[in-house]
């Protein structure tokens, strides 16, 4: 038996957001009487992490500390329109909407302290911590606390925000497919390192490296999940995954998650993973979306791996085995090893 | 309607009641059973289910093992005696599967499940049969070549605990560590003066059920385990299989790999 | 695991933020950690009546009758669903946002047009004895040929999958059978490449397999609106989608959701909510309608299968000078997203790279399986497998290191895009860099030193300047520079005479184009250029 | 035909009825109110569902809801004690090891499954123990380090 190693690389980018724009985006912000803000959303959290991202959005852009800040979704009588958690536009979109919504409710808040302080609202500042304090004489302060009740019970100012972001429709050329498809784009590189058995097919993957330009890391803990996940996936679509298992024949359809194959906990490896930031101009403090990209490079990395390892290109997916292993009968077996790199 | 349960304190009260009731399936750990019933299978009207405690009879001696039907793949793990069954027991699905999966339903497990009847089967196991007119025993073989027809109520399996490091069994599968089976190799390989007498090895996923290999068996007589006394046995190991196509493997990714797993595994180069 | 290279893009950022880039704790987690997060499926209601739907057994067949009287009777059941019950029994996802035709029926009445189609729903007090019933509908089909791949599926003849679009293609523009993509002139280009490679590649379908099946609960509510508890990935999508196919005024309707237990694309479809809707208008209770497993697996939509050819013209030192790709989306019995993914895929096209021809036609084409929907990287996942393993060949062919061959071809900040747009906030050579130096994967220094900003430094300044003036299809000319020493290595020297004499493209779209995206802006106003 | 069916629930004493051939899964959720455990394919094939039934792992959806009766049945309602979280509850939140969280309560019985018979597992020992668990999110290597970290605290608590 010979196992072959070897390795594979891939470049890609990937656009945010609905292709061609159109997908509006509404949040609403607003303050209790005593100074804790809501963010009321119609956007979905299916576990990439909305509720956290919008939530350290809203805060940095109030000026006040995350805790005090809490985001609710999804309730079509309270939240404003979303298009929906989908096309890597929750960041950006649904983000942007939020920072113009808090950026709205900041304005009548500062209002409300420089009536307090009996300045003007251009010489205040927040200090994150949950107070607003004149330029340079922070002595000078007032706790969003106190502006909240001031605003509520004396000035009757209501401290809150509406946003919306749309990127307007792009039209598309039919005879050139000339098109504004996205505002920004994410990139990746992955380099993944492979173990082929040329008697059997069987891929292991052994090690991946990649480097993720994703514009800002609003959370590096929730990029972190997606980008750990995501290459998961995409090894996962590399090696094993089809309801279809015959296509374009439809028999012998996976029914259960004994016979829909994805990689265990004993097929995974380890990953080293580098963050870039370019900001995107429009993005929320410059922020992209990592959340659909992550599995794409994995798939032509891993492919590329295999015909490093034993010299078999394999352009259907998934790779399971069999291809490999006819491939590489068809090609009458494997060279003596992979080429070095 | 709902599904009856019908509950025995012996088991041969419950084979006579699968035997009269139409639409009856025998309860073993749930895994196959339940899950009929959670889909509303049509074919599954009453679970007819003992609570006898012989079902979870266990007993290693020098020469001999018997195993209840209701013995778990988890029991199976925590008896020390049974070291050599632990690769199977283990390759049974996840901890929680273990903990519900039986010796007497892998016997009745569609392919490609039934790693460990494979394991039985080359161990060559004896079945044990409740019925209402008593025990009656039959060889493996033939209960796995009836057990479509239905309504056999297995108590038990004993067998020869086979001689030290004498048994070896080998799973491939896509995913670990839990994954269903590509296929399965089990082998008894008693050896006298270093070589093989009287080998029996058998196949999971290489058909309807698990299967013997005899040609390679035969192949295998009176040979040494080295690259060239198992040429003969690798050369016809496919020999008599049936592998289908399945969501997991193709029937001739099966039928390419299964000598090369084979080789491994008289090799010593086991993997489950 | 993580790393950060905060020393990359520096003087583009202010890092100087309280929040923002802090790896603060989810909202949700003490929720999932407890086991207290509400899914759709975690609110109670007294006396739920459950949902079941009968399906197609044919990939294609024509419906003779159904005979529902036996299941009607059958213990525990509450009301049968037909196609006639549907007040709006044509739909197509998309209408929200008026792109493509009502092609897909709620329940099929007539034709089932793939092996699970929904024809049938039944509301019992259970749901084993709405399944159980379900067995006792009689349905008495006509097998019709069916057409399973996407190029049988566009020969003359084949077989015609949804009267809707009768020559199974989406139509584009209220006249194209596909989405184009045209920039400069891959025909002269490929005469000139000094080597030109053609491969098939092919993705079969892939499942979302989120932990949580599709489902949802409607709930009568007071002063007759409905409450839907929902696993929806998209709110007023689904709500949108489901106001009109219960014929409802869209504030009669309450969703509530937002707590998700994946979906991965799965769960925009709304392929619960509709029948939930009307079977608990139907009977005045709340009602669950919730996939099995097996449903979500083969019936729920999939990311659909592409098929995609790629033909390259690179020249000896490293340029692609022409990329032309053929693609079909299989969108299987319906439209759904796959209309939308076709305009994406041609939007991506050709990758992160400059190349000055560009032509490519893809294809949304009908067949008798399951119909597709979006999923994670949807529209370009299929195509970055297909456009990164053709890079890998190209490399090969002329001898090339697979990374460098990137680096070389990647996009700068300032070149022309094949659908016509300046590229700016370019970053993949960076990341190429990064990732090279973390997996010791050898980069000459040049290509150390090229950046994705204006000109991307070095010998691609000439080329850059030559690009940015856009339109500019033609192949650049480079500053030349020296052969490297290594044999093998080829020369970078970007001869003039490589420079294909291609007909600039139009500038502007030919003027007042008044199909497909004008459908959109009737809706959204504003559009791009 | 609903029959009467008793057992304990994260230490409390339950009295329910269950319909007959009804699964655990479906009494617990339905009949007892316990959500926190998850149905994830009522075919015994993802794991989402798991419990301990005396202490060990069981599959809910395919266990038999009346083979429970007399049983002592843990869910990971049952982890918490008061405000306090489980070392696990703990570790899973510390490695970020949930994202939809919809796995999540299958994956801390699998886990505590593991610790409560083997303190000090190592890596092979975890990836076995949540072998049977399907995550779709997280790639499984935040869930394995969270178990490690917790077995380590145990540790900690033991010192």
């Amino acid at each position: 038996m010979a196992k072959h190693r070897g390795r594979g690389v891939a470049t890609i980018n990937y656009p945010i957001g609905m292709n061609l724009g159109g997908d509006p985006s509404q949040a609403l912000v607003h303050s209790n009487p005593t100074g804790k803000f809501t963010v009321t959303l119609s956007s979905i959290d299916l576990g990439q992490g909305m509720k956290s991202v919008t939530r350290q959005i809203c805060a940095e852009t109030l000026g006040v500390p995350v805790d005090d800040v809490y985001v609710d979704t999804a309730d079509s009588d309270t939240g404003p329109h979303c298009m929906g958690s989908f096309a890597s536009r929750g960041t950006h979109r649904v983000g942007n909407a939020v920072m113009a919504a808090a950026r709205e409710a900041r304005a009548v808040m500062m209002e409300a302290a420089a009536e307090e302080l009996e300045v003007d609202p251009g010489d205040l500042e927040t200090d994150g911590r949950g107070n607003i304090q004149v330029k340079g004489a922070p002595h000078r302060s007032i706790s969003v606390r106190d502006v909240a009740i001031a605003a509520q019970f004396r000035q009757g100012k209501t401290i809150s925000g509406r946003g919306i972001f749309l990127v307007p429709l792009s039209d598309v050329d039919p005879e050139t497919g000339e098109m504004s498809p996205a505002t920004c784009y994410a990139h990746a590189c992955l380099v993944a390192e492979v173990e082929v058995d040329d008697e059997t097919g069987e891929v292991a993957v052994l090690k991946m490296t990649s480097a993720y330009e994703i514009g800002r890391a609003i959370n590096p803990k929730l990029v972190e999940q997606q980008l750990v996940g995501g290459s998961w996936m995409g090894m996962s679509h590399a090696l094993y995954e089809t309801p279809e298992p015959y296509y374009p024949n439809t028999r012998d359809g996976p029914r259960d998650f004994n016979e829909y194959l994805m990689p265990g906990p004993g097929d995974i490896c380890p990953h080293d993973i580098i963050v870039l930031e370019r900001p995107a101009p429009d993005g929320p403090f410059g922020a992209k979306g990592p959340g659909e990209m992550c599995a794409n490079p994995v798939l032509p990395a891993v492919a590329n791996a295999i015909y490093n390892a034993v010299g078999v290109r394999i352009d259907e997916l998934p790779i399971t085995p069999e291809k490999v292993l006819r491939a590489l009968k068809a090609r009458g077996g494997a060279p003596g090893s992979g080429r070095a790199r | 309607m709902s599904v009856t349960v019908k509950t025995f304190a012996r088991l041969n009260e419950a084979a006579s009641a699968l035997s009269s009731e139409r639409g009856a399936q025998f309860l073993g750990g749930g895994t196959l059973v339940m899950r009929a019933v959670n889909e509303a299978d049509p074919s599954v009207a009453t679970v007819i289910r003992s609570t006898d405690p012989g079902l979870q009879h266990l007993a290693v001696s020098s020469g001999r093992v018997e195993l209840g039907a209701g013995v778990t793949m988890a029991a199976v793990l925590a008896e020390r005696e049974l070291a050599f069954l632990h690769p199977v027991a283990r390759a049974v699905g996840g901890p929680a599967i273990r903990q519900a999966a039986t010796v007497g339903g892998n016997l009745f497990a569609p392919s490609p499940y039934g790693d460990f009847a494979a394991a039985l089967l080359a161990l060559d196991a004896t079945v044990m049969l409740a019925g209402g007119f008593g025990q009656r025993e039959l060889p493996i073989e033939e209960l796995l070549h009836r057990r479509e027809r239905g309504n056999t109520l297995v108590s038990g399996v004993a067998f020869k605990r086979p001689a030290a490091d004498s048994f070896r069994f080998s799973k491939v599968t896509r995913v670990h560590p839990k994954g269903i089976s590509v296929l399965s190799i089990a082998a008894q390989l008693p050896m006298t003066s270093g070589r093989v007498a009287g080998a029996r090895i058998a196949y999971g996923a290489m058909g309807q059920t698990p299967l013997r290999a005899k040609a390679a068996e035969r192949a295998l007589e009176g040979r040494a385990l080295d690259a060239d006394g198992i040429a003969p046995a690798l050369a016809v190991a496919a020999d008599g299989t049936s592998p289908v196509d399945d969501p997991i493997a193709s029937a001739w990714w099966r039928r390419e790999i299964l000598p090369v797993h084979l080789r491994r595994l008289l090799l010593g180069a086991a993997h489950t | 695991m993580l790393e950060f290279r905060k020393d990359i893009f520096a003087d583009e950022r202010d890092d100087n933020l309280k929040e923002v880039g802090q790896p603060t704790q989810r909202q949700d987690m003490l929720g999932h950690v407890t086991g207290t997060s509400p899914y759709y499926d975690d609110h109670r209601f007294a006396n739920l009546l459950h949902l079941k739907i009968l399906r197609s057994p044919y990939a294609h067949a024509r419906i003779r009758s159904i005979d529902d009287a036996a299941a009607a009777r059958a213990p525990g059941v509450k009301r049968i669903i037909r196609a006639a019950d549907v007040p709006v029994n044509l739909n197509t996802l998309l209408s929200l946002i008026q792109f493509g035709k009502d092609d897909e029926p709620s329940l099929a009445s007539d034709v089932v047009r793939y092996k699970g189609e929904p024809i049938l729903g039944v509301v019992a007090t259970s749901e084993r004895a709405a399944l159980e019933a379900l067995a006792l509908v009689r349905v008495s089909y006509e097998q019709l040929p069916a057409v399973f791949d996407v190029e049988e599926a566009l020969k003359p003849g084949a077989v015609s999958v949804n009267a809707v679009y009768p020559k199974n293609t989406f139509e584009y523009y209220g006249k194209y059978d596909h989405q184009k993509l045209r920039f400069g002139d891959v025909e002269a280009a490929f005469k000139q490449a000094d080597a030109v490679l053609e491969d098939r590649y092919q993705m079969s379908p892939i499942e979302h397999a989120p932990a949580e099946t599709n489902g949802s609960i409607a709930v009568p509510d007071t002063n007759g609106r409905v409450s839907v508890y929902t696993s929806t990935q998209a709110l007023f999508f689904s709500l949108d989608t489901s106001a009109k196919i219960n014929a409802l005024p869209s504030n009669q309707l309450h969703f509530i959701g937002g707590t998700v237990g994946g979906g991965f694309g799965g769960k925009v479809d709304t392929m619960t909510e509709p029948l939930v809707i009307l079977a608990a208008r139907l009977t005045g209770a709340p009602v669950r309608y919730r996939f099995s497993r097996h449903e979500e697996m083969q019936f729920g939509s999939p990311r659909g299968a592409e098929r995609i050819y790629i033909k390259d013209g690179v020249m000896k030192d490293g340029r692609i000078v022409a990329r032309q790709v053929r693609a079909y989306f299989d969108s299987g019995a319906y439209t759904r997203l796959s209309s939308y993914a076709v305009v994406k895929c041609v939007a991506h096209i050709p990758g992160p790279y400059t190349i000055p021809n560009v032509h490519a036609d893809v294809f949304c084409v009908f067949t008798n399986r399951t119909p597709a929907t979006a999923m994670r990287g949807f529209g370009v996942t299929a195509l970055d497998f297909a456009l990164e393993c053709q890079m890998d060949k190209d490399a090969v062919a002329i001898g090339m290191d697979p990374l460098e061959f990137r680096i070389l071809n990647a996009y700068r900040d300032g070149d022309m895009k094949a659908h016509r747009r300046q590229a700016k906030n370019c970053a993949l050579i960076e990341c190429a860099q990064v990732v090279a130096e973390k997996a010791s994967w050898p980069l000459r220094d040049e290509f150390r030193r090229m950046s994705s900003r204006q000109g991307g430094g070095e010998h691609r300044t000439g080329a850059a300047a030559e690009r940015t003036r856009a339109p500019a299809p033609a192949v650049p000319a480079a500053t030349p520079r020296p052969a490297p020493a290594s044999p093998q290595r080829v020369s970078y020297e970007r001869p003039a005479a490589a420079a294909s004499p291609s007909a600039p493209p139009p500038t502007q779209a030919p003027a007042g184009s008044t199909h497909g995206a004008p459908r959109f802006s009737s809706v959204f106003g504003t559009r791009r250029r | 035909m609903k029959t009467p069916i008793q057992f304990q629930l994260n230490g409390e004493d339950v009295a329910t009825f269950a319909e007959s051939g009804a699964n655990l899964l479906d009494v617990l959720r339905e009949a007892v109110g316990d959500l926190s455990v998850k149905g994830g394919c009522w075919q015994g094939t993802c794991g989402t569902c798991t419990v301990l039934i005396d202490g060990a792992p069981r599959v809910s959806c395919v266990t038999l809801a009346e083979t429970c009766a007399g049983k002592s049945i843990e869910t990971a309602a049952g982890l918490r004690r008061g405000a306090d979280l489980h070392p696990l509850q703990v570790a899973f939140v510390e490695r970020f090891a949930a994202q939809c969280g919809y796995c999540t309560p299958g994956m801390l019985m699998a886990a505590k499954a593991l610790l409560d018979r083997n303190p000090n597992p190592t890596r092979a020992d975890v990836v076995d123990a949540i072998g049977g668990n399907i995550c779709r999110c997280t790639g499984y290597e935040p869930i394995i380090q969270a178990v490690l970290d917790a077995s380590r605290s145990n540790e900690r608590r033991r010192a």
